[in-house]
């Protein structure tokens, strides 16, 4: 049942990477880091799941945590700097 | 007596915060990057005199469950140049902003400080996952001062750098995924013990170094740095060039000497990135002398010169007997590069100040007009080239040595052809500041702060060849 | 079974999402994936990833996301066939790295028993918070650092953009209704997390999908400028301050003595709280 | 004590000069004050050295600069033989650059690198092993690169180009050679009879050996302007006077020329050059120097061109001399050091006094100069009389040596290729003398009072005395002669 | 034990008026009549799972809970049904 979710993790951070190189526009270039970052903690957790212990190790989950934190505070980054460039488009 | 190596982290970031109050903020800027400066001075002349290397685990929780602080003789190096380099740029920064940029002027300290502190926990922390969040801090507010002087130029060169290095990030948290899921350890001082004799850590370590690649702008990954570093204000981009663009390779030195053990895919590695160190020097130097504005060329001799320590895995991997050397010769080498590209930029700054134009062929006569000014950009150039006394002339004169003795030519010849096109890149900015050209004459002062920080790294860089027994000593000592 | 159907819904969401030209529909589907990312966490036990999960990564991202869909051209990057064919060539061989090194992942557990062995000292029951705030403290003050220094960036940025809203007099009346409750749930979920599923983040982006929500309709908070910069700040700012007072007292940094650590760790997570609601209802807002 | 004296004589001038960065432009008074007092107390520390080391005292600093090699200076007779003339000559220049700038833009920066270049020189000079040697080296080529671009006109950058391209060449090639000379031998300090620890590895890989000696003299031979490398030397006359007088006649030139005396006799050692016969083909070539030198120089219309393909010639004098085996041969070697030194100096300040009042560059503004300039053109007679060899002139001194160290060594060939030069040279210099007195007289351009500032007049009319006292005092008197006897009887036990 | 019965009982229910819902949320044409669908059968469908865990649960604190959500959920429904209907006559 683990090897299912590492197997899933590794689809979607080969495909997230593929759709970031061919991204026409910076929306789906943002998309795709988001899923990649979602495919490495998929992985993240699996591993977290891949233990003896009856309940999982609490480690990885703080560490997806802290990751995810990270994403939307980069995300929103990236979505004020996109509609500076929008904006300036016009 | 050893402090405790938090202050180094916590103090500048409570100084970002307080300088967010418009009436605190000249106060803080000034107080709070003198008391950093001096925590990094004191941290130095520890690893000179003190036991290192020093663990300090945060929580009281030791390896495998807390995170640890770890000063040793190179982290301890590098601390100090950032110190210097901190301290200098934020002297520059007090009269830049009065002149220029004033709107711009009143966030710069926040990411200055943030920063900074990203840089000290950088070289302090020894757990891998830390290094990531800390590489994220380090990106954000790096990318924040390349957006700084919100021009669309400088919004898409951030923007690129953001998406590259929110890739780098997810990359490298990929490489920590799969080294936890194999030895589920996250510290590197227990990992050097868990990696003897497995193969299965050469599969999380492609992802690491693409990662560390991609953000010290190593050859097929350096589109982003050009743009970004030379769009931005001078102080900004004197930051980027000498100190944001350092720490991935520092972690991969560290990383390769200390961490992984000898396996023969490490070695293809080796020779792989070697390959792109000698590119990353041939194309930054072509495209460095081909420039026309002087931050692009800077930017460029800046990826040039960041070839060097790639250029040298190799050496890395086999140099087991000469460990000390290699650790001494990468660090002066980082050190003489950080300092003199600060002071270029400074200096750079100085040149747009005066002429209002970025261009070389307009940059100001300086050594008619502004003697100091014209002093940084000689010495740092002769330290860009690595003319003696200075340090980058004792470790390219290190580099060359050992690549010679380990019979490593191919690297050793790429390292002397790469000072002579650095010669080529440096003298174009002489020739410019010594032309007594009349449209070149601009007798408005530069404020005398800013003269005197650009002369000062200059000057350091250039004479810190005399000292380097002194600075290599931490290092020699653990 | 159950993985299964969810394993093949979120990667056809995904797939769809990066997919489609049209950008409205690739949001929309970022969302369904974002929340069925969510549910696969609760089926892999991780509740308070599920729950940071679907509240910042799906709703708050999906909802930054949104604000780009409509001014945005579809052709921003130009892309030749030629990066086309290399990207494929390198996902490829990267599926196929990953493929041979995935065998070599067994089980083993990590760090997690040291953590369950350690739990009754760190002062909190719940190991993910116990890890989180007192085990790893140091990553998490970085991450506040982390989500503080963006928001700042992006404030620094100074976009003149009005955020979307909708004036509708129901939306008014029912969001003012609402509010108090949201408020009162998400510091009962922040309380939650010393001893079960819950936590600051998952909190504070609770109250800040509320005031979102109060945004939306068009009514600004009642609070001055400098008390919202204030509140942002709080979350940094106390938590350096605790770390350093400890150090100053000679615990060490962020090291905090037993009797102590739950009330500290409760301060903490208020501070963190309040910090990241507000932090993340001005990167709605755009502007102060 | 004596740590202090060695180390007090190369920060003397380096402190100067990092003082004079901070002075302001318009402190001139200070700034020579300066730059004076710097010059004699030097002298009264190579007084002091002079007579200790004729003593037997020793001086010398040592400590661990890099890794592998150390920063060595030891204060022995060869160095103190071109300190004591790069000080003398540099305290001459000084004065006469305070008179030559008068009222020129920023010579807050000419003085700040003139300083830092006479402490790369002084440097060189004391350097105990081939590391320091180096790094003043570069140093030198460092602070002279802003004296020879000083004026800022596009030639003058043009000619500064070439001087950097040619140098930093050289530069790389002898980092290669150290370099390589550190990862075999390990250690690389001057030795009377020549390393021994090199001694014995090249007696091992000969062939290596060979290499790494080509390398290190090629890599000098750029400065010394050997002949496919001298091509920077003719251009970077576009420099003001005192920088070509004190450059070209005494600092960079010379800097190779001593770095080649220490590669052949401390680094390598005689009996060592010549037993792997690795002379022969050089000093074919240094002779070929010569006589290209002084044969181009007749046909320069440029006066400072002359002097600088003059420079280039004598400067072969000096390396044929250190090449052809036996004692004579150094002596005379080592006296055309200072001799040339001392003479050329004279002959750039007088071209320099021409140029400074009458405004004569080429060959055929000179003539009338002689009758309104007679006091200059009386040390450029004299200075000329010397470079030519005639009795009762230190450069006769150097001749009588050179030919004697030639027959001595049995190569007879040298003998003509003096003979030939001597007489290429009454070509290129004589002329000028003619053409300044007996020319037509120059009546537009009547300036009042003396010919020129006196600051610009009495050095090179004390540098003319010295050509002159030098060559007639007897040996026993204290002169270069004498101490470079001193010299060559410790080294060599007896002539 | 009847409790249990009965809870899966109103499980089937509920569930097979979402998947009328859903059923009617694809196959009716216009937009209002699959709004109309959207709102009122799938929280009707809603209602009733909310009313089967509540018979699965003992503790009053989760009645309690389940029943606020089910209000929460009713009122938000309503609210973005009103939105979309609002939206589209606009739009």
């Amino acid at each position: 049942m683990i090897g299912f979710y590492y197997f899933l993790s590794l689809i979607l951070v080969v495909v997230s990477l593929y759709y970031f190189i061919v991204a026409r526009s910076y929306v789906k270039r943002l998309i795709s880091v988001n899923i990649l970052g979602s495919g490495v903690f998929l992985f993240f957790v699996a591993t977290a799941k891949n233990t003896t212990m009856e309940n999982p190790d609490p480690v990885p989950h703080a560490l997806v945590l802290t990751g995810i934190v990270v994403a939307v505070s980069a995300t929103a980054i990236a979505v004020a700097l996109i509609l500076y460039l929008n904006k300036e488009e016009r | 007596m050893p402090i405790d190596l938090g202050y180094l982290v916590a103090l500048p970031l409570l100084a970002s915060l307080l300088s967010l109050i418009p009436s605190l903020r000249v106060y803080t800027a000034f107080i709070f990057s003198l008391l950093s400066f001096l925590l990094s001075l004191y941290s130095f002349i520890y690893t000179l005199m003190g036991d290192i290397p020093l663990y300090q685990w945060i929580g009281g929780w030791v390896a495998p469950l807390g995170i640890g602080f770890r000063l040793d003789g190179l982290s301890g190096f590098f601390l100090l140049m950032t110190g210097i380099i901190g301290f200098f740029v934020a002297l520059y920064s007090f009269s830049f902003f009065k002149v220029e940029y004033q709107r711009q002027g009143k966030v710069f300290w926040f990411f200055f400080f943030f920063l900074w502190a990203g840089l000290n926990a950088f070289f302090l922390s020894e757990d891998l996952f830390n290094l990531y969040v800390v590489l994220e801090v380090l990106s954000l507010s790096a990318l924040v001062l390349v957006a700084l002087p919100g021009h669309r130029k400088a919004i898409k060169a951030s923007l690129n750098y953001l998406f590259l290095s929110i890739l780098a990030s997810m990359f490298y948290l990929l490489g920590v995924a799969m080294l936890y899921a194999n030895y589920g350890v996250l510290s590197m001082s227990l990992l050097s013990e868990k990696l003897a004799g497995t193969h299965a850590f050469t599969y999380a370590l492609f992802p690491i170094i693409v990662a560390l690649a991609i953000k010290s702008a190593l050859l097929p990954f350096h589109f982003w740095l050009p743009p970004a570093h030379s769009s931005t204000v001078a102080p900004a981009s004197a930051l980027l060039s000498s100190l944001v663009v350092k720490p991935p390779a520092y972690l991969m030195l560290r990383l390769w000497l200390e961490v992984l053990p000898k396996d023969k895919s490490l070695e293809y590695l080796s020779i792989v990135l070697s390959l792109m160190g000698a590119l990353a020097i041939l194309v930054g130097s072509y495209y460095a002398i081909r420039q026309k504005t002087i931050k692009m060329l800077l930017a460029y001799s800046t990826v040039a010169q960041m070839g060097y320590l790639f250029l040298m895995a190799p050496l890395y991997y086999h140099g087991e007997s000469f460990r000390e050397a290699l650790l001494q010769a990468f660090a002066l080498q980082v050190f003489s590069h950080a300092l003199a590209k600060a002071s270029m930029f400074l200096s750079s700054g100085n040149a747009i100040y005066v002429a209002r134009r970025d261009d070389l062929s307009y940059m100001p006569g300086f050594a008619h007009s502004h003697p100091l000014t014209f002093f940084a950009l000689f010495f740092s150039g002769a330290t860009l080239i690595g003319l003696p006394l200075s340090a980058g002339f004792v470790a390219k004169f290190l580099f060359l040595g050992l690549s010679i003795r380990l019979g490593f030519i191919f690297q050793g010849s790429i390292m002397l052809f790469g000072s002579l096109l650095a010669s080529l890149y440096v003298y174009p900015i002489w020739r410019e500041s010594f032309s007594s050209h009349p449209t070149k004459f601009y007798d408005n002062p530069i404020p005398q702060l800013m003269e005197l920080s650009a002369f000062f790294l200059g000057f350091l860089s250039f004479s810190s060849g005399i000292v380097t027994f002194l600075l290599l000593q931490g290092i020699v000592r653990g | 079974m159950l993985d299964f159907a969810l394993g093949i819904m979120l990667l056809s969401s995904a797939l769809v999402s990066l997919h489609s030209k049209d950008l409205m529909k690739s949001g929309v589907f970022f969302l369904i994936f974002g929340f069925l990312s969510g549910l696969i966490w609760v089926r892999l036990e991780a509740f308070d990833v599920a729950l940071v999960e679907i509240i910042l990564g799906s709703a708050i991202t999906g909802f930054l996301i949104f604000k780009l869909v409509k001014g945005s051209k579809r052709r921003a990057l130009r892309v030749s066939a030629f990066t086309k064919a290399w990207a494929g060539l390198v996902s490829l061989l990267f599926f196929l790295f990953m493929l041979f090194y995935l065998p070599t992942i067994e089980r083993q557990d990590r760090v997690g028993r040291l953590v369950y062995e350690n739990l009754h000292k760190s002062g909190v029951e719940s190991a993910v918070n116990a890890v989180l705030l007192n085990f790893r403290g140091y990553d998490t003050l970085l991450e506040v650092g982390v989500i503080t220094l963006a928001i700042f960036g992006l404030l620094a940025l100074e976009l003149k953009r009005e955020a979307y809203h909708w004036d509708n007099p129901l939306l008014q009346s029912f969001s003012k209704l609402l509010l108090p409750f949201i408020v009162f749930f998400s510091l009962y979920i922040t309380y939650l997390g010393t001893f079960s599923v819950g936590g600051a983040f998952q909190g504070g982006a609770l109250l800040a999908g509320g005031l979102v929500f109060f945004a939306l309709a068009k009514q600004s908070l009642p609070l001055k400028k400098s008390l919202i910069l204030l509140f942002m700040a709080t979350g940094l700012g106390f938590f350096s301050l605790v770390g350093l007072f400890y150090a100053l007292l000679g615990y060490g940094f962020l090291t905090y003595p037993l009797k102590l650590s739950t009330l500290t760790l409760i301060f903490i997570e208020l501070s963190i709280w309040i910090s990241t609601a507000f932090l993340l209802y001005t990167a709605y807002k755009g502007k102060l | 004590m004596e740590r202090l004296a060695v180390l007090s004589l190369l920060l003397s001038s380096f402190f100067v000069s990092l003082f004079i960065s901070f002075l302001k432009e318009e402190r001139v008074f200070l700034r020579s004050l300066v730059n004076a007092i710097a010059a004699f107390y030097k002298l009264f520390v190579v007084a002091y050295l002079l007579w200790s080391v004729y003593r037997g005292g020793v001086f010398e600093i040592r400590y661990s600069m890099v890794p592998f090699a150390d920063f060595y200076l030891t204060v022995d007779p060869l160095a103190l033989l071109f300190v004591s003339l790069s000080s003398f000559l540099w305290l001459i220049t000084t004065i006469y650059a305070i008179g030559y700038l008068e009222g020129a833009p920023n010579r807050r920066r000419f003085f700040v690198f003139f300083n830092l270049a006479v402490t790369s020189t002084m440097g060189i000079a004391l350097a105990g092993n081939m590391f320091t040697f180096f790094l003043f080296y570069e140093l030198l080529t460092l602070s002279t690169y802003p004296l020879v671009v000083h004026r800022g006109t596009q030639k003058a950058l043009r000619a500064g180009g070439i001087y950097l391209v040619y140098t930093i060449l050289g530069g790389s090639l002898f980092m290669l050679c150290l370099v390589l000379l550190y990862m075999f031998v390990g250690d690389s300090t001057f030795h009377t009879g020549g390393n021994p620890s090199l001694r014995a590895w090249v007696l091992e890989n000969p062939l290596w050996g060979k290499l790494l000696f080509y390398g290190f003299f090629f890599a000098m031979a750029v400065k010394a302007a050997v002949f496919p490398l001298h091509q920077w030397l003719t251009r970077a006359m576009v420099a003001p006077a005192p920088v070509s007088a004190l450059l070209h006649a005494v600092a960079v030139v010379k800097a190779g020329a001593f770095g080649i005396i220490r590669l052949v006799y401390e680094l390598y050692g005689v009996e060592l050059v010549q037993s792997m016969e690795l002379w022969q083909p050089l000093a074919y070539l240094t002779a070929f120097t010569i006589l290209f030198g002084s044969f181009m120089a007749v046909f320069q219309e440029e006066l400072k061109k002359r002097l600088a393909y003059s420079t280039m010639s004598h400067l072969s004098y000096i390396i044929l001399g250190i090449l052809l085996p036996g004692q004579l041969s150094t002596m005379g070697a080592l006296l055309h050091l200072v001799n040339h030194g001392i003479m050329k100096i004279t002959l750039f300040m007088c071209l320099g006094n021409y140029a400074e009042k009458y405004g004569v560059h080429k060959f055929k503004e000179l003539d009338g100069v002689g009758k309104k300039m007679p006091l200059t053109t009386i040390a450029f007679t004299v200075a000329s009389l010397g470079l030519i060899g005639t009795p009762m002139t230190v450069g006769y001194l150097t001749k009588k040596y050179l030919e004697a160290g030639a027959k001595a060594a049995g190569e007879e060939w040298a003998i003509y290729v003096f003979y030939i030069s001597s007489i290429l040279s009454v070509f290129y210099l004589m002329p000028i003398v003619f053409k300044a007195l007996f020319g037509r007289s120059r009546e537009d351009k009547e300036k009042k009072g003396l010919e020129v500032s006196p600051l610009m007049l009495i050095p090179p009319l004390i540098t003319a005395f010295l050509t002159l006292l030098f060559g007639i005092l007897p040996p026993e008197a204290i002169s270069p002669l004498k101490w470079v006897q001193y010299i060559v009887n410790k080294a060599y036990g007896g002539y | 034990m009847v409790f249990e019965v009965l809870s899966i009982m109103l499980m089937f229910i509920g569930a097979f008026f979402l998947l009328a819902g859903s059923v009617g949320l694809l196959r009716l044409g216009d937009s209002y009549s699959r709004l109309h669908a959207l709102t009122k059968a799938d929280v009707l469908g809603f209602g009733f799972i909310v009313l089967s865990c509540m018979l699965s649960t003992s503790l009053f604190s989760n009645w309690l809970k389940l029943f606020l959500i089910w209000l929460l959920v009713i009122s938000y429904s309503a609210l973005v049904g009103y939105a979309l209907a609002n939206r589209k006559k606009n739009a």
